[in-house]
């Protein structure tokens, strides 16, 4: 109960964006998704601001650690930047004359 | 009461210009006496009863011209008979080709209105016999060509190789010319078309044919949208362009006409001789002269292996049809004159080609 | 200053919202990845600078910076060498190291405030580490699965394994707050590691190979709730805001995908098939892959060349005008197309003709068998509409068979070919299609009609 | 090296079963030699050079006669001249109808393959004359229905009132029927047809036309789908029901037949005597003795104003196209002779009907 | 309890959401309307009960009571009392009362806390006032609009008044917080009251009737606005949700709605019209009423016998099968369709029996003129498609007309007539039709294809 | 900016919400406008929860707030209620038969 008082503008928060997220692709056209899920799975690579978070608070000592974070960062950085590109790449094959509507 | 006489027609016609359903309505809705010969219907299949029975009576072909105010045929059947004074002739006389046929009326007491002179205004459409006949010759050729033609008019690709569809040319399209389209495309015949009217080309297409323009067409829309004759240099242009599709046709429909004047020209000897053997023509415009070189009027001709048909009157061939569109425009007419009040009404003036055995009609009296 | 920060992490929030958005419309798609991708850099680029202007040792940052270089250029390079029909693998991989991080991220928080952090903290920290190990591992099966490096492994001992595998992962946590288990805060995150990325492998194995880019999608999810969890943890806007929207609109998307094939998630995730009217015939049953629409319309957008073939079927469907319309679509998309008459197509000699000239199709664009059945692999795409015998290789192959010696249309040297029909039944002759069982063909279930119908509603959206 | 013999059919053909495009073939891919009569292809109007030309030799009759080993032709032209041992005559001869044409062979040292006896199986689609033949008299009944009707087809609605489309019936939906079908259609005639097998509905309707449909048909597709006889109780419910549809149609277009056996009669006089007037009847199973009762084969006639054409050949009017597809046709099965290995081709066997001047064919033998 | 309050206020929020969300989907609009309403009934009940609990004066609770009551009672029966016809006035009367509700909040809130509250609040407070008080004069002119009791009263002068008027509501403030203006908080509220109510007058007054749906979605979307404000005033959530909600739905849907007819919301609300290539002959300018395919299809789907009358256009735009798809939709929902052929419509005799044929239209469907021509108002709904002269009726009442004693077709005696046409160009005989002027034809300009097309898309989605 | 700080989270809400508002019905067919323009009439009468709140605010004896209050509760009222009913009767027309999908 209080927990949901307190953290009544985070709930709110959360649900309009699930609202939104499902909202924004339920008239997405079939073909699209694939792309979409590509695009997706890009974006879920925000984990990699956590893991750059992470590496400030590491001690410069704690090896272990920092090889952790930095492997980390880099999965992060391989999911987002591999991810956008292959969207991209996917995009561009669509680019067949289509804008010649009457 | 007005009395309205029925002759038997010559022996060549199959039609007959008044069907029974017709006759009724004169006699309901017009309130007139109708007398016709005996055997009117006959070639219609139509017994004398049926006349009998929508209103008409049995007479004999000399009273009838005695005793009747109007009397309707398709063809001229007057041999100088005795008449009733202010007589009237409605037929389709074609007079402006046959001079000839006028002679039995001069000096007459009767007047003779020719159905074919009608202003083709919008208030005329329903009189119309041009365009009732035009559109079921246009029809009838296609099928008169598809029947002398040795190949088949739609594509076929069967176990035994594939047939190619037949090229069909329809030349001027007018109203029988795009019939004579439309039954085309249907039997899945290549279609092609030519017309100097600019607004052809929009009417082709309408039915899904392929236009053939030729450049530098002067355009003068009056007189109800007829064509009119064109410039020796516009001639010599769409000549040329006519032969290469001329002779890549496997049928050619003519039915290029203008009206009062002796149908153009299309067809050259030398075309036909270069077409493929085993193709057809049909000339609907024989009777103006043709727009094939070597069509013959009312003969089928074989030049080189290919079949010319001049034949004006295919319509003829589809009596049944015929007569029935032919009647409700002979009824139509009749109900416009009968009613008319207006003095120098149009339509009726413009059809009127004697009045009371004098020349009234511009055409004649000019030339 | 940190207004500054905070206002570009709402920026960037609203690019990711705008990229989504745009990327389910044809028309802006590519612009919408890049609105996604710059939004991306953008929070990136700030997190680091609050690195910078914290005082961080240099040697973290170095690290951050080498990591960040390297994971672009090979990112980057990977998708540039990949071929177009390995994407659904790609994907899988990248979405594996997504859950890597956040399982690595899961352990190394573990450490730093094991016990100083409320329990609704630890709990989420617990759910992303859970979520990204599953996702981590779950994705480098589902990759593996779709290279054909594993085959399916459907027994019933496996999918127990996994059910049980899952309670325990439930149940550990109970445990452990409750002060049953006696072990400490980090073991207790590397068993729920170790179970959890154990999970994520049974939980894909049993599922079959046609339905992984489905999996993937749900996995790609699962990686969003990891993302959102650490973003809870770290009370950071962009990364909830990031991890909510890709999991639901991944849960979302995962669920049209079924739809789209005709599945329920349910069956998918238990790997049950359609059975459907197969094969009503007595024969033995025909292995064949079916398409949906959606994959097939996909598949038509990247040919330059389609054949259609048309049979009986179209008749029987009376389907001539759709198929005439779908033909003006790929040619307004300056597709080539040609139909391809078979000579006894049909039941009549020239049933195609007439049903083609009906629709107004133009005679240049029919093709006789003969003019074309040599050149047949130049055609990107051949779509077979209700026919059958008259493209059935066994007239070419097989001695015995009814159509023996008939020439055929040969539609199976199509670079793909899909065949519309409403069932497996046999075409006239009466005699199954060997083309159907071929690797290159799929077959697109339904009337003719309907079918051409949806096909052209999804066309005309390109 | 084998030679193949043309000889000039008889005059009332209209056809050639080889044209120079497969003569080419038969030399060139098959290395046969083959020799014609002059003036082969002179109703074609194919020139004897072009055969020439394409690698066929002119010769006396006699001589074809006496040095081919395969003797093509449509008709029987044999009449008892001297041959090469083992020659073999192809051709269309129907003997099943006319086994006296069988005098002349038997006791010949040649062997007789008659076209029409092939077994429909897949691999003789490509040489199946009847279909190909069926096909174009299918197209060609409606064009003739048409021609002959004093109506049109499609429906016309003019300023002179409407023309109903006309009712055409089709009963045989086989080949012939479907094609029948097809092409009435086309013309926007109201088709109807009827057939008693029963996967002719779904043929039928493929070409959107209404099926009638008879309850009680015992099926039995064997021997290639060709309909079988029927019990007298399920004919009398289908005379019944199609007396109905009979009458209100304006054209009617009979293809029913039953190999081997006389053409079942669907229509009888009576119902014919009910038609409209003008009203059209096409049998093309005349040569079986026609499904009307009253149709003539080879003859138009007329009864209470229906006309009724008794042909079986109307494939002969579309000579081209007929002569095309029949080249295709016999190149196809002159290929298959010539390269048959087997022993016992059921091609062959099925046509074969007698062997060096001996009958074989069990259909022969039996009766 | 507050909690359990909060917990209800989110429900509410969420029934909003997703009764807006189902009412854009006409399968489960219905169901959406209820949700909504639920919502609200439920916020209600909420607030009423927290006066219940807080020991409110007995009076102020009873008058809410009756207030309320009251409200239901005459809102249940004037919506249901209206025609149906009369639907865009009554939603912009209870615009209106929403937007007076705000206007009178804003009032007797700024008494209240005057000078109390913050800068911001009282920003908002005004604009809420203000927003409050140019929805209700706005919705109440174009409410008498609508009912044609005030005519269009366009005049530079009246624009440009009202935009003094805005600049004036603009400035006010800006003078009064910076203290330049002498007069009280109160006063300084009345003034922009004032001078708020009068330019919705002003704002409404220019617009074309016709556009009159559009300002009423705008001014919904303004009174959402003044909800918001009211929201942000006392911290409510839901007021705030519902209010953005409604604005920014009703400012798209404005907008969507625009597009619908062609035109774009600036042009709407200068009441610049649309010009075109109308009536390029030397004829006076006819006034007609345009119409957009969404305002046709939802008038032809309450029609029970619907009369297609082709014309020369339908063979010209080729649209014959579009047409018989279209035939067939509406059959589909058990709407009776006939054709109406007149003897020379098109070129040549029997043109639309050659197209109509074509498209495989039933014989059965076809009527004649005659047959029908009496009867003609017994169909709900003519569609004229690419059809001039020969539905033309001055062919019976104009002496003069060159198409006068031609029989038509008396199209204009259906209920309703939409006319298929390009332009206002004339047909084969050269005259403009009255039919297109008359109160009961709305004229759809397009491509006879295209725009039949477009139709069969929007039907499909009812 | 301190004011943007301090109400972050309401900026987030209310931004949200107008995306929601937006996104909802970007799909919706134009048939619907009319109805659904209806349906928002009736939400926006969500102005009555703020008239209530008012209301409980206001001394029993200040009777001109009162009245006006009490105008201000039915004004809402009649908007909500009368928007909703209406909305349901638009609706209620559409229900031809239209679902005979294949
Ligand atoms: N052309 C001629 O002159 C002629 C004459 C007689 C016989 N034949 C024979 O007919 C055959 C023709 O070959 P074909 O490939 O055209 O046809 P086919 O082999 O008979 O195959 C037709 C296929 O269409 C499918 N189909 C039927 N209705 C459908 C619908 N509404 N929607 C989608 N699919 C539908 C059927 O499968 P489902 O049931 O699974 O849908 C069937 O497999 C050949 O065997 C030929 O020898 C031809
Ligand atoms: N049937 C016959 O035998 C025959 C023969 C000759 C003359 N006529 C005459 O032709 C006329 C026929 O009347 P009607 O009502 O059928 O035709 P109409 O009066 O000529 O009108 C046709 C209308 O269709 C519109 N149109 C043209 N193309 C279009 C397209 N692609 N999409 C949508 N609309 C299009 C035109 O307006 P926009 O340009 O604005 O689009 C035009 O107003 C009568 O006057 C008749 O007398 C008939
Ligand atoms: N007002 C009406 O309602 C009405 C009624 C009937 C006909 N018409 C119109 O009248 C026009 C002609 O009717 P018709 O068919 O009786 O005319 P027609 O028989 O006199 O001529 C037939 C066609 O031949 C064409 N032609 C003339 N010279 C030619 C040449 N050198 N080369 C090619 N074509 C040539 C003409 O343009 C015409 O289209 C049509 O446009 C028709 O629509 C109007
Ligand atoms: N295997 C093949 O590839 C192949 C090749 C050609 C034909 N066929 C099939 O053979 C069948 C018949 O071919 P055909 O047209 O040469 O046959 P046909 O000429 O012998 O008979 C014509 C039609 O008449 C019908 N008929 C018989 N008795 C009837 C009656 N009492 N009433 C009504 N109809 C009656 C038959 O069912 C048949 O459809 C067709 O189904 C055709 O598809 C198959």
């Amino acid at each position: 109960m209080e927990f949901i008082q307190n953290n009544l503008e985070q709930i709110y928060f959360i649900i309009l964006c699930a609202f939104i997220g499902i909202e924004i692709i339920s008239n997405v056209p079939a073909i699209l998704h694939t792309p979409l899920m590509s695009g997706a799975n890009a974006i879920s690579g925000i984990i990699l601001v956590g893991a750059i978070i992470i590496m400030l608070d590491i001690e410069p000592t704690d090896y272990l650690n920092l090889t952790l974070g930095g492997i980390a960062v880099f999965m992060g950085t391989l999911n987002v930047s591999g991810g956008f590109f292959i969207t991209g790449r996917m995009l561009k094959m669509f680019n067949t004359k289509k804008n010649n509507q009457k | 009461m007005q009395t309205i006489g029925l002759l038997k027609e010559p022996n060549f016609e199959t039609r007959v210009c008044l069907l029974p359903k017709e006759v009724e309505r004169m006699v309901k809705e017009l309130k007139t006496n109708v007398v016709f010969e005996a055997g009117y219907g006959s070639k219609q299949l139509v017994p004398d009863e049926t006349y009998q029975n929508a209103g008409a009576e049995i007479a004999q072909k000399e009273s009838i011209l005695k005793e009747s105010d109007f009397i309707l045929s398709i063809n001229t059947v007057y041999k100088g008979q005795e008449l009733k004074t202010n007589a009237s002739f409605i037929g389709i006389f074609n007079l402006l080709f046959h001079r000839d046929r006028l002679e039995n009326y001069l000096n007459t007491p009767a007047s003779v209105y020719s159905l074919d002179l009608l202003p083709r205004t919008t208030l005329a459409q329903n009189m119309d016999v041009l365009s009732s006949m035009a559109s079921l010759s246009g029809y009838k050729a296609v099928l008169k060509a598809a029947e002398l033609f040795h190949g088949i008019l739609p594509m076929f690709t069967t176990a035994a190789g594939t047939l190619k569809p037949a090229k069909v040319l329809v030349l001027g399209a007018g109203v029988a010319g795009l019939q004579a389209i439309a039954t085309a495309k249907r039997l899945g015949a290549v279609v092609e078309a030519f017309d100097v009217r600019t607004s052809a080309k929009e009417e082709v297409k309408s039915l899904g044919a392929k236009f053939i323009e030729v450049p530098g067409y002067k355009e003068s829309e009056s007189a109800g949208g007829y064509a009119v004759e064109q410039s020796q240099e516009y001639l010599q242009k769409q000549k040329a362009l006519m032969k290469t599709h001329i002779e890549a046709a496997s049928i050619v429909i003519c039915t290029a006409n203008i009206p009062g004047k002796k149908a153009p020209v299309l067809i050259e000897k030398e075309s036909v001789e270069n077409m493929v053997p085993g193709a057809v023509i049909v000339d609907l415009a024989a009777e103006q002269g043709g727009n094939c070189e070597l069509s013959q009027n009312g003969k089928t001709s074989e030049h080189f292996g290919v079949k010319i048909v001049g034949n004006s009157h295919l319509a003829r061939e589809l009596s049944q049809a015929a007569s029935q569109l032919l009647s409700t425009n002979y009824f139509n007419f009749m109900k416009h004159l009968i009613n008319s009040s207006k003095a120098n009404d149009p339509l009726l003036e413009g059809c009127m080609v004697l009045k009371n055995g004098k020349l009234v009609h511009p055409l004649f009296i000019e030339s | 200053m940190s207004t500054l920060i905070e206002m570009g992490y709402m920026l960037s929030i609203f690019s990711f919202l705008g990229g989504l958005k745009f990327m389910s419309s044809p028309k802006k798609a590519k612009q919408g990845n890049m609105l996604a991708a710059a939004g991306m850099i953008l929070v990136v680029a700030l997190t680091f600078y609050v690195g910078l202007t914290e005082t961080v040792p240099y040697i973290n940052l170095t690290i951050i910076f080498l990591a960040i270089v390297l994971g672009t250029i090979l990112g980057k390079s990977i998708s540039n060498k990949v071929e177009m029909t390995k994407m659904p693998q790609l994907i899988s991989l990248f979405n594996a190291t997504g859950g890597g991080c956040a399982l690595i991220l899961g352990i190394i928080e573990s450490q730093f405030d094991a016990s100083t952090s409320g329990l609704g903290n630890q709990i989420t920290l617990i759910v992303g580490l859970l979520t990204g190990a599953v996702a981590f591992s779950g994705s480098i099966v589902a990759e593996r699965k779709l290279s054909g490096k594993i085959k399916e492994y459907k027994t019933k001992a496996a999918i127990l394994f996994g059910r049980s595998v899952l309670l325990v992962i439930v149940l550990l946590p109970f445990l452990y707050f409750s002060g049953v288990l006696p072990i400490g805060f980090p073991a207790f995150i590397f068993a729920v590691a170790g179970l959890s990325l154990l999970y994520g492998v049974l939980f894909v194995l049993p599922i079959g190979g046609a339905d992984m880019p489905v999996v993937i999608s749900l996995l790609n999810a699962i990686t969003g709730v990891a993302t959102a969890c650490a973003g809870i943890v770290y009370n950071n806007k962009v990364m909830i805001a990031g991890g909510i929207f890709v999991s639901a609109a991944g849960l979302f998307l995962t669920i049209l995908m079924c739809r789209a094939m005709n599945r329920s998630l349910l069956k998918v995730l238990t790997g049950t098939f359609k059975k459907g009217n197969k094969s009503s015939s007595a024969e033995a049953e025909q292995v064949v892959r079916e398409l949906s629409i959606p994959e097939m319309v996909m598949q038509l957008s990247f040919a330059k060349k389609v054949a259609i073939v048309p049979g009986y079927g179209l008749a029987v469907a009376q389907a001539q005008h759709a198929c005439a319309q779908f033909q003006h679509l790929l040619e307004e998309r300056e597709t080539e197309v040609h139909y391809i008459i078979h000579p006894v197509a049909g039941r009549m000699p020239g049933h195609m003709n007439v049903l083609l000239a009906e629709a107004k199709v133009d005679y240049s664009n029919l093709k006789e068998m003969d003019e074309v059945n040599d050149e047949m692999d130049t055609y990107d795409f051949v779509l077979v509409i209700g026919a059958n015998d008259v493209v059935n290789p066994m007239a070419e192959t097989d001695e015995d068979s009814a159509v023996y010696g008939m020439p055929i249309i040969r539609a199976y040297r199509g670079k793909q070919v899909v065949v519309i029909k409403r069932s497996m039944n046999t075409g006239y002759a009466g005699v199954s299609n060997r083309l159907f069982e071929m690797e290159n063909c799929a077959l697109l279930f339904g009337d003719a009609k309907d079918s051409l119908q949806q096909i052209i509603g999804q066309l005309k959206m390109i």
